[in-house]
């Protein structure tokens, strides 16, 4: 078969799935830049080359403040669900006996299996002022008064900790594991203690699969709108709340697509902040 | 010091567990806040639960929405990762990347630009069109996870079947297929289950009719009720009978 | 089967209420709620004709919808007006140049609720108390900006009715002070969670909608309506201009407001709140009505003012308010 | 079934690399053909290219004297055993013989019979229920090469069919991949990159290096006459004694040798094999030197000897296994002169 | 740096399964011992005993006198060289060398100089900042010695460092491990499955089989005095001549054997190795044999002959190099008696 062929057939076999990305992923990407870039008079929807809902995002402050609200929140989440998640990734990987390794990692996904919208209400009840964790700060006399954690950012961080903890535990335990076990062999015989094995070998070792997975966390946290809503108590508003506020009861669909367009950027931004050590495909 | 990494390890399990246990213990209060002090227990929650038709309706909508989504994400996933991996085709680097592409978005953007295309062209939403947004969102782990396990190995057993006289439908049909059923299904079963749980997606683009997520939401929007806690333990009931099958039935048979 | 299709607050998506109708008629009803006047609109215009039915809108913003072009004449002499309180009526809102669009099908108040055994009921009748320090963080409130600021109009002596741009200043100061006193801004169910969990005592802008369904088992949990007055709402109905089935649709508004109809809207899951006819009384339990408290009626539509009805730019000016106010 | 290949100045690039250049090769039907070469050298790629899995950017392929140059494998009198088997792990042992047949249109019946008969002929008849995970490597490769024959190919392409056993097991497969050839007269070309392989099995080896033909011929010959230096060390192990061109003459640190010189003036390299070397004497003395160390290999001690006549050198030698050398001791070697072979040094 | 390493009744389970049974193995301070054996025969379960990864069930391991049984690898006097060689692919090969000096604190200067010093002898001088993907293989295994001996432990184990190298590159790093253990002193115990790279580089070998020592002592001893037919087995190809004990006599097809058969009454198994097949008259007369085939094999002519007195039995033989045996020719073969090793049937 000539080259020429073979490379038709391959773009035949490619073809659905090209088609499909471009008509509901790429042409929607395109058509939302635009609108982006159009402008609402009254109902009206004018196209054209218009920046006034970007300059809205600068002036607005409620806008602009979405967006540091965000990069908070997901900066937060991050920076916490890894530092938790690696001593996990580790203990299951290394300590827990390698036939309870499959159950150890099964049973940390189930509860992920109840709706996304549910376990964030469950969070709600969890930290409610009568919930469970005042509940036992008070029995052990930690406070006094009960504490409010539900509808505060807390409670947003902590669902989401919930969530990403769960997936970076997976993903960094992944990378441990297909670590040749001879490199934490060769670093204790050659006299580094635990610590030492860590800092100086596994860590760097497991870099690449960190950084994926906080990119992957970024991701998914800097877009997400169920959370924050249910949790968040609506004190702040991250960026996916105010394009759902603009949606649900503006319909400004032109300062919804500049948001977004800001949210892509962010994205883009944390990806190239971690686009040494990331290999997309392997996401 | 040997006592440290299991307690770590229990405190982790309780912190990944607790939301889903008050969730469920709720579920059984006999009152109608899902709070302290628990009274019950008591089924009265399931059996409103089960008996309401909205819900059963938006259930099996999730359920045709998940499988029927998958299927067309997991072909057309297969479709390409085999014409990429198994043809020379200029600028393959540049379509994976394309292919990939919607992974590295927040659902959100997918939903919301969807949303203007389909309210643009003056068609009308519904499961259909909630469909076709999983299933953007899930081509590019379908395919990622098949390309990536065509490996040589596949590769070898194709060019033998092509040396055996197997014409290019043959090969897939009895030798890619096959050898690929492990990826194929795991990337069916990962697709089926971000499908069943996405929220953003079905909300922007469904109208009447509605997957489950969006029901509950809008349970939700409309009053605190164990309820809610009832059909979250009845959902998480379902989906770790499902994982647990697929866990027998699919993985076990891997190793 | 044929189907209707209903544009509606969630008070309708009770199937108490809509399969009677379903059943009697042998039809579908589709319902999409919504919340906020905006989002309907802007919903209305994206659709294909047709797409729509029936539209629940509120009364204060019938106008906008006739001034669209959205909405079909009602035949008026089918519709139970003489029965209806006649506060509620609302003809200069529902009709247009002699035309009616639209009809009232339930009114209640945004106002103050609160937990009686954590404040002092006596602060709750003054809406300065009620969001001073001495409540801070015991506050939630409620997350819909028109009957907010109704109510922070209210507590600086301006009427809801003559809301301009220039008062947004005002307002926008009474709620800076409600917003730093308050633990959480909150939609109906995350009010009623905060306020039956202890989470907060008091929520601005709720009232009979967000402590009925809790009266039973939280009797402490209760509302009122503070000396400066509190804000109404109400709701129409209406058939949309170009339904393909008027028939139907004005069926449905038929039956919405019967009293049997008017008495399951009255208590229906999402929230409750007063029929606007009063046969529906009939059909009512007393415990039910005492919960709605029925026969303070008359006294709460004397202290009470309509939602504020800003025009399209005043409403754009009022939501970017809100939010500010939200992120501040 | 058996089909000559004649392979017409065959050139294939991957880019700007040259995998292949100019291959000439003519080889009979049934011959027994081994392409030796190191990793890289484009010893998989010609046998693509015969299979038809490449098509070569210039030079022509013919089988049986028809062109194939443009013809897919599924049309080439050709079959492919590839280095890891690639048997189908989802069917059986008889489906995975059968499959050629089946794909040709034979019925079921007639299919697996001839499947039965090729397993048998691999020592395999009891199998055929089998799946390919419970077979061991050798039982793996037969089952591969019975499914390769099932559809009678005249032409037999192996690559590396042995490179995954371990040393015992392919020695013994080898000696049986020669006996079903022996059986079943068709042409095999196999690909190896172990000479000791080649030599055991092949008819002809062609030795490739850089994507060129650096020698062909009987192992014997290649192994006692390589045509070139690499030739000579890829097929063993050589002590390369240095060596000029004077007067028409090979002078070495040990004297002269009677060979006629390659190249005049250049400098030249003398190639003797450690088992050449000796302590019996011969025509060519090499003289004494000292063991450097020496070790027992079994069949021979292998020795480092460090030539008083040329200290800078040291030779391996493969001495009686009888009386292991000791370490100092100064032994006398020699060699025949006609086991030197001279080149230019490279 | 060099010590002795003594293992007293090393016993130990992977649940029911016996990895290693009742191991006893005296090493002394500056030996080169191998341990040989095939897969799965617990050569590295034995190795990570010696190197403190798994603590031995029962039994004892003593390095230097000192009991060392239950002290964790890091402060044993042992560094082990793995299979993959571990090398961090992160730090540059001067970091890798001096990975266990920075673990002992050694500053920074000291520790560098000392890790160019340790590249120096492997030949690596130049190539400190280099990465170690950028190597070769042997390259590679050169970096984990220099590694393994820049922390200058008193024994060095070796998991089958040479595994992964090619036949070529193999025989060229026995050497330099040899010289290099010659050079430093300490010792060294070498895993490997491959009976020529033991006796290549072995002062003593060591052979394994299902977790015991089937036998132990000079590899020259073990190849030609093997203590068990196993040992004698996996030394080399072998032929197994069937016998029988008959009046205190061992009896073969070609005639009686001088030995005392080892068990009376028994089937016992004359082994015979291919090159101590001859045709040059010797003591013990296998007599004429037809040749079945017979391929060069560069030092020797391999063939496979069926003796006339015994037409079942194909023996193998290395013939002398300079003729190929014809297939068909008729030879007569001897062999001298104390080549023949007799064991009890299996
Ligand atoms: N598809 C390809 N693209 C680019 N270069 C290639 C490709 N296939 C092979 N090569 C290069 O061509 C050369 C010859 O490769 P080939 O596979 O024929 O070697 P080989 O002799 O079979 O080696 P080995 O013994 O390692 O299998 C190698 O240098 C290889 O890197
Ligand atoms: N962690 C383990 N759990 C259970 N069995 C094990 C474990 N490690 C090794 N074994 C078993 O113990 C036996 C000896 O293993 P070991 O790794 O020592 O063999 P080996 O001689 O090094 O083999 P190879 O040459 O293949 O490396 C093998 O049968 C192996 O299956
Ligand atoms: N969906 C929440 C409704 C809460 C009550 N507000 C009524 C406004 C009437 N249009
Ligand atoms: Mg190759
Ligand atoms: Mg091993």
């Amino acid at each position: 078969m000539s080259a020429r062929a073979d490379s038709l057939k391959g773009w035949g076999f490619a073809a659905p799935a090209l088609l499909w990305t471009t008509a509901f992923f790429v042409v929607p990407f395109v058509v939302m830049a635009a609108m982006s870039l159009a402008t609402l008079d009254g109902r009206t929807l004018i196209w054209g080359l218009h920046a006034d809902n970007y300059l809205e995002l600068a002036e607005e402050r409620y806008l602009w403040r979405a967006v540091l609200v965000s990069l908070e929140i997901t900066a937060t989440v991050t920076v916490v669900s890894v530092v938790l998640a690696y001593p996990l990734a580790w203990i299951i990987a290394f300590r827990v006996p390698a036939r309870w390794q499959r159950l150890a990692l099964l049973l940390a996904i189930l509860p992920f299996w109840t709706s996304y919208v549910v376990r964030s209400y469950a969070w709600l009840l969890v930290l409610a002022r009568e919930g469970v964790v005042n509940q036992t700060l008070m029995t052990l006399g930690i406070v006094a008064e009960p504490v409010t954690l539900a509808n505060t950012r807390i409670a947003t961080v902590t669902g989401f900790v919930h969530f990403f903890v769960m997936l970076l535990t997976l993903t960094i335990y992944a990378n441990l594991v297909q670590l040749s076990p001879n490199y934490r062999r060769a670093a204790m015989d050659l006299g580094a203690n635990a610590f030492q094995t860590f800092r100086h070998v596994i860590l760097p070792l497991t870099l690449p699969g960190i950084a994926t997975g906080a990119f992957l966390t970024f991701v998914l946290c800097i877009g997400d709108y169920i959370t924050p809503q249910i949790l968040g108590g609506n004190t702040e508003l991250t960026v996916p709340q105010v394009i759902m506020v603009q949606l649900g009861r503006r319909a400004d669909f032109p300062l919804a697509s500049a948001l977004a367009i800001v949210l892509m950027a962010l994205v883009t931004l944390a990806y190239l902040a971690c686009a040494r050590w990331l290999r997309i495909d392997r996401l | 010091m040997r006592v440290l990494p299991w307690l770590y390890l229990a405190a982790g399990f309780l912190f990944i567990y607790l939301p889903v246990g008050v969730l469920v213990l709720f579920s059984f209060q006999e009152g109608t806040l899902p709070v302290p002090p628990f009274e019950g227990p008591s089924l009265r929650w399931y059996a409103e639960v089960l008996g309401d038709d909205d819900l059963t309706a938006a259930l099996l909508n999730s359920v045709v929405v998940a499988a029927g989504q998958g299927a067309v994400a997991v072909t057309l996933g297969f479709l390409a990762a085999y014409g990429l991996a198994r043809h020379v085709v200029p600028g393959t680097v540049f379509l994976r990347a394309l292919l990939i592409a919607p992974l590295t978005v927040s659902y959100l953007i997918v939903g919301l630009g969807l949303l203007i295309v389909v309210q643009r062209a003056g068609l009308g939403l519904s499961l259909w069109t909630a469909g076709i947004g999983h299933v953007v969102i899930n081509l590019p782990i379908c395919f990622a996870i098949i390309y990536a396990s065509m490996g040589a190995q596949q590769q070898n057993a194709e060019r033998a079947a092509r040396d055996l006289g197997a014409g290019e439908f043959d090969v897939i049909r009895l030798v890619t297929v096959p050898m690929l059923a492990p990826a194929i299904l795991a990337a069916y079963f990962l697709s089926v289950t971000l499908s069943w749980d996405e929220f953003i997606i079905a909300f922007l683009l469904t109208r009447f009719e509605v997957t489950l997520p969006v029901e509950i939401w809008s349970m939700l929007r409309s009053g605190l009720s164990p309820r809610l806690n009832a059909i979250g333990s009845v959902v998480f009931l379902v989906s770790v009978t499902a994982v647990v099958l697929a866990e027998v039935l699919i993985f076990r048979r891997r190793r | 089967q044929e189907e209707l299709n209903a544009l509606v607050w969630c008070d309708h998506t009770d199937p108490k209420l809509i399969e009677p109708f379903e059943e009697e008629h042998g039809v579908t009803v589709n319902l999409r709620e919504y919340e906020g006047t905006g989002a309907a609109l802007a919903l209305l215009e994206q659709s294909r004709p047709g797409d729509w039915d029936v539209l629940v809108i509120d009364g204060i913003d019938v106008f906008r919808a006739v001034e669209a072009g959205i909405l079909a004449p009602l035949p008026e002499d089918e519709l139970p007006e003489a029965d209806f309180f006649p506060e509620v009526v609302m003809k200069e809102n529902n009709s247009a140049d002699g035309v009616t669009y639209a009809v009232t099908e339930k009114f209640g108040y945004n106002t103050i609720s609160y937990n009686a055994e954590a404040v002092d009921p006596a602060d709750m009748q003054d809406l300065s108390t009620v969001w001073s320090d001495k409540y801070e963080g015991r506050i939630t409130i409620y997350d819909y900006y028109l009957p907010v600021m109704g109510l922070a109009a209210l507590a600086s002596g301006i009427d809801t009715a003559d809301i301009t741009a220039d008062d947004l200043e005002t307002i926008g100061g009474v709620m800076s002070d409600m917003r730093a006193n308050a633990a959480s801004v909150a939609g109906v169910v995350a009010a009623q969670t905060a306020l039956a969990t202890g989470e907060v005592d008091i929520v601005v802008g709720g009232g009979e909608w967000l402590t009925a369904v809790l009266q039973e088992e939280q009797p402490e949990l209760t509302w009122t309506i503070p000396d400066e007055g509190a804000v109404r709402w109400s709701q129409s109905i209406g058939v949309l201009a170009d339904s393909e089935k008027p028939d139907l649709a004005l069926e449905f508004v038929k039956y919405i407001v019967s009293p049997e109809g008017q008495a399951r809207l009255a208590t229906s899951s999402c929230f409750w709140g007063m029929p606007a006819n009063m046969k529906a009384g009939e059909h009512l339990t007393d415990a039910q009505k005492e919960v709605l408290r029925w026969d303070a009626q008359e006294t709460y539509l004397a202290n009470t003012q309509l939602y504020p009805a800003p025009d399209t730019d005043l409403d754009i000016e009022m939501q970017d308010l809100w939010l500010e106010t939200l992120q501040q | 079934m058996t089909a000559p290949v004649t392979v017409e100045a065959v050139t294939h690039r991957f880019g700007a690399f040259a995998a292949l250049s100019d291959i000439r090769l003519e080889i009979a039907a049934g011959e027994y053909v081994t392409l030796l070469g190191p990793s890289g050298c484009g010893k998989t790629t010609l046998l693509s290219v015969l299979g038809g899995f490449l098509e070569p950017g210039e030079g022509r392929v013919l089988i049986g004297g028809q062109d194939m140059t443009h013809v897919p494998p599924a049309k080439r009198p050709t079959t492919t055993m590839f280095q890891d088997y690639a048997l189908f792990p989802h069917m059986s042992l008889a489906d995975n013989v059968a499959f050629g047949l089946r794909m040709a249109g034979v019925g079921k019946r007639a299919r697996m019979s001839r499947a039965a008969e090729m397993l048998a002929l691999v020592g395999l008849g009891e199998a055929g229920a089998k799946r390919p995970h419970e077979l061991s490597g050798g039982q793996r490769q037969r089952v591969a090469l019975a499914r390769c024959l099932a559809v009678e190919p005249e032409v037999l392409l192996l690559d590396e069919p042995l490179g995954a056993l371990d040393l015992k097991l392919r020695r013994s497969m080898q000696d049986e991949l020669k006996a079903i050839q022996r059986q079943v007269g068709t042409t095999f070309v196999h690909v190896t990159h172990d000479q000791e392989e080649a030599m055991a099995i092949a008819d002809r080896i062609v030795v490739m290096n850089a994507g060129r033909i650096e020698d062909e011929g009987a192992p014997r010959r290649i192994y006692r006459e390589p045509r070139t230096l690499f030739a000579a060390g890829f097929m063993g192990e050589i002590n390369r004694i240095p060596a000029r061109a004077v007067a028409g003459r090979v002078e070495t640190p040990f004297g002269p040798l009677p060979a006629t010189p390659p190249a005049e003036g250049g400098a030249l390299v003398a190639c003797l094999r450690p088992e050449a070397v000796s302590t019996a004497p011969a025509a060519f003395e090499i003289g004494p030197a000292r063991v450097r160390d020496a070790a027992f290999f079994g069949t021979y001690c292998r020795a480092h000897l460090v030539p008083e006549a040329a200290p800078d050198l040291t030779l391996v030698a493969h001495l009686p296994p009888d009386a292991l050398p000791e370490e100092g001791a100064v032994l006398t070697l020699h060699a025949e002169p006609d086991a030197l072979a001279v080149f230019p040094e490279e």
